[in-house]
């Protein structure tokens, strides 16, 4: 019985206007985590929710411990104790943590909630996850986005499941979550649950997983063991070229400051900030989750509006010093954001390619008001090939493509702008690492062109190879600034959890 | 964004800011009745309160149901008509059919159900704005209660009366209807998977479907339930006619809406409450009463108006904001 | 030394006729302010019953003496009246008659001061009818249907042209509106191209009409006649793009319905012993008139 | 993808796109005609279009207008009261206070564009809803229409009649305007910067202000140009009857939203298109002149529209979703 596989999949295909899936066959065993990797856009996600019910395959069959197994909805998926962490979040912000956890399933009497049994059993589930601070009564939308991210992983961490589908679930989260997620993975493997784990981080993979798949444009191309599997191998597999990675290389020349902040603060979120950016450099922000990495940005950029401080951008021909306090005025200034939630805060995402890119100087593709269309689509085709964005042409919504390619987008945007001073924050999350390369050359190609880059990455061997200093963020402070050639993994670990652990975070409620 | 200096959302904290916002609105109704006690010497006198009491259960039933479609993302614009028709029918089967009392007050709630079900499956079958059905439907069961009362006022005398009764100390027992069905509300929109649900739905529809909810039952019941209330408000309204008007209730939706909004329940779906959806409706109450009192000419009392909605929103908006930071 | 309080409650402030009315009742009343105290009320929307009660309620918690009302409707607002003869409050009707069974029911009394709205419009189709052959065709564009005054305008209408042989090829409602009535109006001529007449329920349907009539080019030959007399008419009376309307001294409405009151309370006379009903003038007005 | 089965959405692809949405209308349309023109032995005459064409200009202007607010995710009630209110002012001072009749107009448009712009202004600046806004506006503007006035309906007469002689072959000089304005819309929408931004605000406003567009001067900007073209309706609308009704325009703000609505514009904001509002206004249009041509009694009416309004908007939904796939 032991070498039957819990689940299989046979000739699985997914036709939208094009085929994203095509014959997919794939077992799964008992108590065995599986790793499923690709470039963006190859399918992942289509698959995981296929198997959990959420999409109707096209075409092939499953089976699940034998049986045909066909989910007609995520419900029934879940009755049969198949459930997924969904890539995008997928929770309530209006109603409370106890709610979410238990949507679709709120213990009830004739309709009546019944609210101690449901603060008992989200304290029990949110325990799993390490959250046993959190008040089961908090509204999701007073938590962070890590913090949100850990209740949605727990919302799906019952007792009853036999396969759970874990797509890129620490895309938001910092080390010590993901750490914790970890754990939670062994001891559930142990009980002979099967996990299939998709991400793009490949030490991740490295540490969990026991087999890896690899998908490239919708087909298997491999299902390898992990064990003893180079990551070099891997990652020509996934994108069907080898990648370069030069680690070894030195500090880059850094011009004059461009960007000052000054004692900028905020509430309990960020205290008093000070740093310097200069032209030419790239400066990594890292930290855990609720660190205020986000806010400081955000700040930076006019978004929210800081309690103290200021901020200014010094030109590079040395005229006077220029200040704003709302984003428009930001990017007159020669500033770009490239914000954390892209679905959120930065698409159009009926809009086409084209929209979404120009948006940032329509000035540029417009005389005295009027649009000039063939312009337009020449700059947009332009930047589309040079950031390889796949997609039919520039007119496709941005909706219909996948995560990676809609950050491209946002990428394609600023550097349509051609600012002088950009602020990513986490602009690799959900990015293949294909993708991933083209990004780093280009943010490299921009610092080299004298431009001052702020990236804030919850990935720290990212920063490590992209940046010429990193600064440490912990509780709301920059604690540390690191020089190149100055760090390793373990002290900007350290540097991140110097402050009061638990770190103090004004997402948690106090302990009751 | 993370940022709150506020101190941790622990539940009497909650339990504090709802009884604050209580007290912010509580305070613009003070507000309104002293200075109609200032400007009128009979205003502030029981027998003021007490009409003013009996005045409101139609709103105010009809504002319960608008707060639940609000929530839900939707707005319906034909509580009016269906308020005239539910009257109309009820009056049409005791007058011309010799059907007995309870019966057609049943016969009334049941076309109001009807109603609200319709508007809210077609809406949903077809994934239309509920805006734009139920201005269809406006139209529709305005028609409706013409051809059912012959385009005439059907007067049914006091047999239909007692609901508009002085009862308790000279409150009607519709004002008590609707007190309870204020309560009832709440608790349903807090304390079941029903009113949790709705809340969900008016939020992030997606997400609630991807939890295994499905949206288009309770959609579906949102409506049907504004459609009882609005029935049941045209019984009341009759009851106090002790007639059936097939023009009542004309342009209702937008007061009823107003009512709704002065009493923070946002236009966007997701958050909302009945408790304070009642203070809007006395502040509606409060206003009209005291113009008519004060005998402001037609011009005066529309700019007032306008104004009053509009401050109102304002007061509570900037409220909400400066506590949620 | 208390000087009677009498409250007006009318229906629509923002329309003219019933502005004249409240005008009416506040230049009486200033010219006899040692005699009474007035308080005047109109709803903002002549179909909403529900405000007018709410409106007779806030009245008789003012303690007024004597409340003059045109109900917005005739048989919805006996409850509410018969709760204010109850406290004490001396009711007149004026305008709009209530219905007298609903009355009846309540076993109260209502004296009623107003014109007849079916004989009105009997004068002003009398007058039209002149100008027509037996047979022609002619089309009428009704105030708001549900209401008694709609209907009753009609009525005389019809009796009128029944009296001369004229068809009536339609009845329509224009909603006591200027741009509703020119929709009806177009819309009558189109379909009945030999179309004489237009007898509109009020002058702003006629004003719609006389629109309408030009824009199909016919003037001259489509005859228009209205109700009420309000000011924007008279300009087309004057040149004949109107033929004739009916002047029911919308100023005097109110004035004798609380002249009517003030007696009654100067003579103690209780409610149900005051006049069953003081019928007002409606008189024709053409261009002749005046 | 690298295996596309479809033809791309090319440029030109977008083009038929949007011709097949134009054809699937004016299917509609030419139903609608045809069935009145069994009903009624006159219906299908020139001089009944004649008739329609300058019985349009004032609500397709009013549409133009509302357009731009639906697709910035706004609504606007008070299109109705400004309306009348333009009218009024431009009636009183031609007739009071002797001014010419240029001046008088420009007196009524400016007032247009400031109740837009205070409109805007005030759901700018304090985060309000325009639906309550306008809702508040509603009832200020229809006040100071009473007020401008004193409540009576103002005769003009002939000088002010140009705006709708018949001139082209019959037409107006409204129509004119108004299909010059459905063009230029038209062009602003697809063509400019500000309609760009108007979308691109519609569709997600936070985006739009990272990305640096400012989305408070645009809003504003839209609701002041509806504020315009309702008072432009005016008018229009005054030249037609010769006269202006403070009343006028009441309830219109619904027919003005259900003919964009009709016409395939979102009530969610980011999508819609002036050309298909043509073709919603066109549909009211001769929606209601058939019905009043053949006669209908009033319930009936109610009850043809109301089908009517859901019954388009139903087939431009399917036909909308057939096609996005
Ligand atoms: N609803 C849909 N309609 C049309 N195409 C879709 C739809 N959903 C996904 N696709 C397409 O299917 C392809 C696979 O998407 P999928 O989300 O599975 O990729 P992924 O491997 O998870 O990528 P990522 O790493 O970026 O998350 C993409 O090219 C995407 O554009
Ligand atoms: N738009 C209008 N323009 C001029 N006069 C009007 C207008 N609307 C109503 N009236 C006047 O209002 C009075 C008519 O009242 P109305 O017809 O509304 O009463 P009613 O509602 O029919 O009564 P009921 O329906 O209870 O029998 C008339 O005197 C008429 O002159
Ligand atoms: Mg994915
Ligand atoms: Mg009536």
């Amino acid at each position: 019985m032991e070498r039957t596989p819990l689940l299989t999949l046979e000739g699985i295909g997914k036709d939208y206007a094009a085929t994203v899936l095509d014959g997919v066959s794939l077992s799964l065993q008992r108590g065995e985590v599986l790793a499923l990797t690709g470039e963006n856009g190859a399918g992942k996600s289509t698959l995981s929710k296929i198997v959990c019910g959420l999409v109707n395959p096209t075409r092939g069959r499953m089976t699940l411990d034998g049986q045909a197994y066909a989910p007609v909805s995520r419900r029934d998926a879940e009755r049969q104790g198949v459930r997924m962490v969904l890539q995008e979040l997928g929770l309530v912000p209006t109603l409370t943590v106890a709610e979410n956890l238990l949507l679709g399933a709120l213990p009830h009497t004739a309709g009546w909630l019944r609210r101690g049994e449901m603060a008992q059993r989200a304290r029990a589930q949110l325990a799993r996850i390490g959250l046993e601070d959190l008040d089961p009564w908090t509204p999701v939308s007073r938590l962070g986005i890590g913090h949100q991210q850990m209740v949605e992983i727990a919302r799906n961490l019952h007792d009853d499941t036999r396969v759970l589908m874990l797509d890129e679930p620490t895309a938001m989260l910092t080390p010590r979550e993901t750490d914790r997620l970890f754990e939670q993975v062994a001891q559930l493997v142990a009980a002979g649950v099967s996990i299939v784990y998709v991400s793009h981080r490949l030490e991740e993979l490295q540490r969990i997983a026991h087999r890896v798949a690899v998908l490239r444009d919708g087909r298997l191309v491999d299902v390898l063991p992990m064990q003893g599997l180079r990551e070099e191998e891997l990652v020509e597999r996934m994108i069907g070229r080898t990648l370069v990675e030069d680690n070894g290389r030195g500090r880059r020349p850094a011009g004059p400051v461009r960007l000052r902040v000054q004692g900028l603060a905020r509430g309990k979120v960020v205290r008093p900030t000070s740093l310097e950016l200069h032209g030419g450099e790239i400066l990594g922000l890292a930290g855990l989750v609720g660190s205020g990495r986000t806010e400081l940005l955000r700040l930076i950029y006019g978004a929210d509006q800081p309690d103290a401080g200021s901020v200014e951008l010094l030109p590079i021909d040395g005229g006077p010093a220029r200040r704003w306090r709302n984003p428009v005025q930001a990017v007159k200034a020669g500033i770009g954001l490239v914000s954390e939630d892209r679905k959120a805060e930065g698409l159009l995402l009926p809009q086409s390619i084209r929209v979404n890119t120009t948006l940032s100087d329509l000035g540029a593709v417009s005389a005295r008001g009027w649009l000039k269309p063939a312009r337009e689509s020449g700059l947009v085709q332009q930047l589309v090939k040079t950031l390889r964005v796949r997609c039919t042409d520039e007119e496709q919504p941005v909706a219909a493509l996948s995560g990676g390619n809609q950050q491209k987008v946002i990428f394609a945007r600023w550097l349509h702008r051609n600012c002088e001073v950009l602020l990513l924050d986490e602009p690799t999350r959900g990015v293949d690492i294909g993708a991933r390369a083209d990004l780093y050359s280009q943010l490299e190609r921009m610092a080299a062109e004298g431009r001052a880059l702020l990236v804030v990455s919850s990935d720290l061997r990212e920063l490590m190879a992209l940046c010429d200093r990193i600064g440490v963020m912990s509780g709301g402070r920059l604690v540390r600034t690191f020089e190149r050639g100055q760090w390793t993994e373990q002290s900007l670990l350290a540097a991140a959890f110097s402050a009061a652990v638990p770190a103090e975070d004004a997402t948690l409620s106090e302990p009751a | 964004m993370t940022s709150s200096a506020s101190p941790s959302p622990t539940r009497t904290g909650a339990l504090r800011s709802e009884l604050a916002t209580y007290l912010g609105l509580a305070a613009v109704l003070v507000a309104m009745v002293l200075l109609f006690s200032t400007l009128s010497d009979y205003f502030f006198s029981v027998e003021t309160f007490i009409a003013i009491v009996n005045e409101i259960p139609a709103l105010a039933v009809m504002a319960v149901g608008m707060t639940f479609v609000l929530i839900v993302a939707g707005i319906d614009l034909s509580v009016g008509s269906v308020l005239a028709l539910s009257a109309a029918l009820s009056a049409t089967a005791i007058l011309q059919w010799q059907w007995s009392v309870p019966a057609a007050a049943l016969l009334g709630l049941g076309a109001g159900v009807l109603c609200g079900a319709v508007l809210g499956s077609v809406s949903v079958a077809f994934r239309l704005p509920s805006f734009i059905v139920s201005l269809g439907m406006l139209e529709v069961v305005r028609g409706a209660a013409y051809l059912v009362t012959d385009s005439r006022t059907q007067y049914v005398g006091e047999r239909i009366s007692w609901l508009a009764q002085p009862w308790l100390g000279n409150v009607s027992a519709a004002f008590v209807i609707a007190v309870l069905l204020v309560i009832v509300g709440q608790l349903v929109l807090t304390r079941t998977v029903f009113g949790r649900s709705v809340v969900g739905i008016g939020t992030n529809e997606e997400a609630m479907r991807l939890a295994g909810v499905d949206p288009r039952p309770i959609r579906i019941a949102v409506f049907a339930l504004t459609g009882l209330l609005a029935a049941l408000a045209g019984l009341m309204q009759a009851a106090r006619l002790e007639a059936a008007d097939p023009n009542a209730g004309q342009g209702i939706e937008l007061r009823v809406i107003a009512a709704v909004v002065i009493g923070g329940t946002s236009l966007m779906g997701g958050r909302g409450s009945v408790v304070t959806t009642f203070f809007g409706v006395l502040i509606i109450a409060v206003l009209e009463a005291g113009l008519a009192q004060v005998g402001a000419s037609e011009p005066s009392k529309r700019v007032v108006t306008g104004c009053v909605i509009v401050a109102a929103v304002i007061v509570d908006t900037l409220r909400q904001r400066r506590r949620g930071g | 030394a208390d000087k009677p309080k009498v409250a007006l409650v009318m229906k629509s402030l923002a329309n003219e006729f019933f502005l004249t009315m409240e005008q009416g009742a506040k230049a009486h009343q200033k010219e006899n302010a040692d005699k009474y105290t007035l308080v005047a009320n109109g709803i903002k929307d002549e179909t909403d019953t529900a405000a007018q009660i709410r409106m007779v309620e806030q009245m008789v918690a003012q303690k007024v003496d004597a409340l003059v009302i045109a109900p917005a409707d005739s048989k919805a607002l006996v409850p509410a009246i018969k709760n204010a003869i109850d406290k004490g409050v001396l009711v007149v009707n004026i305008d709009n008659r209530f219905d007298q069974a609903a009355l009846k029911e309540k076993g109260i009394k209502v004296p009623f001061v107003g014109p007849d709205n079916r004989a009105g419009a009997k004068l002003v189709g009398d007058a039209l009818a002149k100008t027509l052959k037996s047979g022609d065709k002619v089309g009428i564009i009704e105030g708001v249907s549900t209401t008694f005054n709609a209907q009753q305008r009609t009525l005389g209408y019809q009796d009128a042209m029944k009296a001369a042989g004229v068809t009536v090829v339609g009845v329509q409602s224009g909603q006591w509106e200027i741009d509703k009535g020119n929709t009806v109006a177009a819309g009558m001529m189109r379909e009945h191209p030999d179309l004489k007449a237009l007898l509109a329920g009020n002058d702003s349907m006629a004003l719609g009409a006389v629109a309408a009539v030009k824009a199909a080019g016919k003037t001259g030959k489509v005859a228009v006649v209205g109700y009420d007399n309000i000011s924007a008419i008279k300009p087309m009376l004057q040149d004949g793009r109107v033929l004739a309307t009916a002047d029911q001294y919308a100023a005097k409405q109110a004035v004798f319905g609380i002249e009517t009151a003030l007696k009654a309370l100067a003579a103690k006379t209780p409610q149900a012993q005051m006049p069953e009903e003081v019928k007002t003038d409606v008189v024709l007005v053409t261009k002749d008139s005046k």
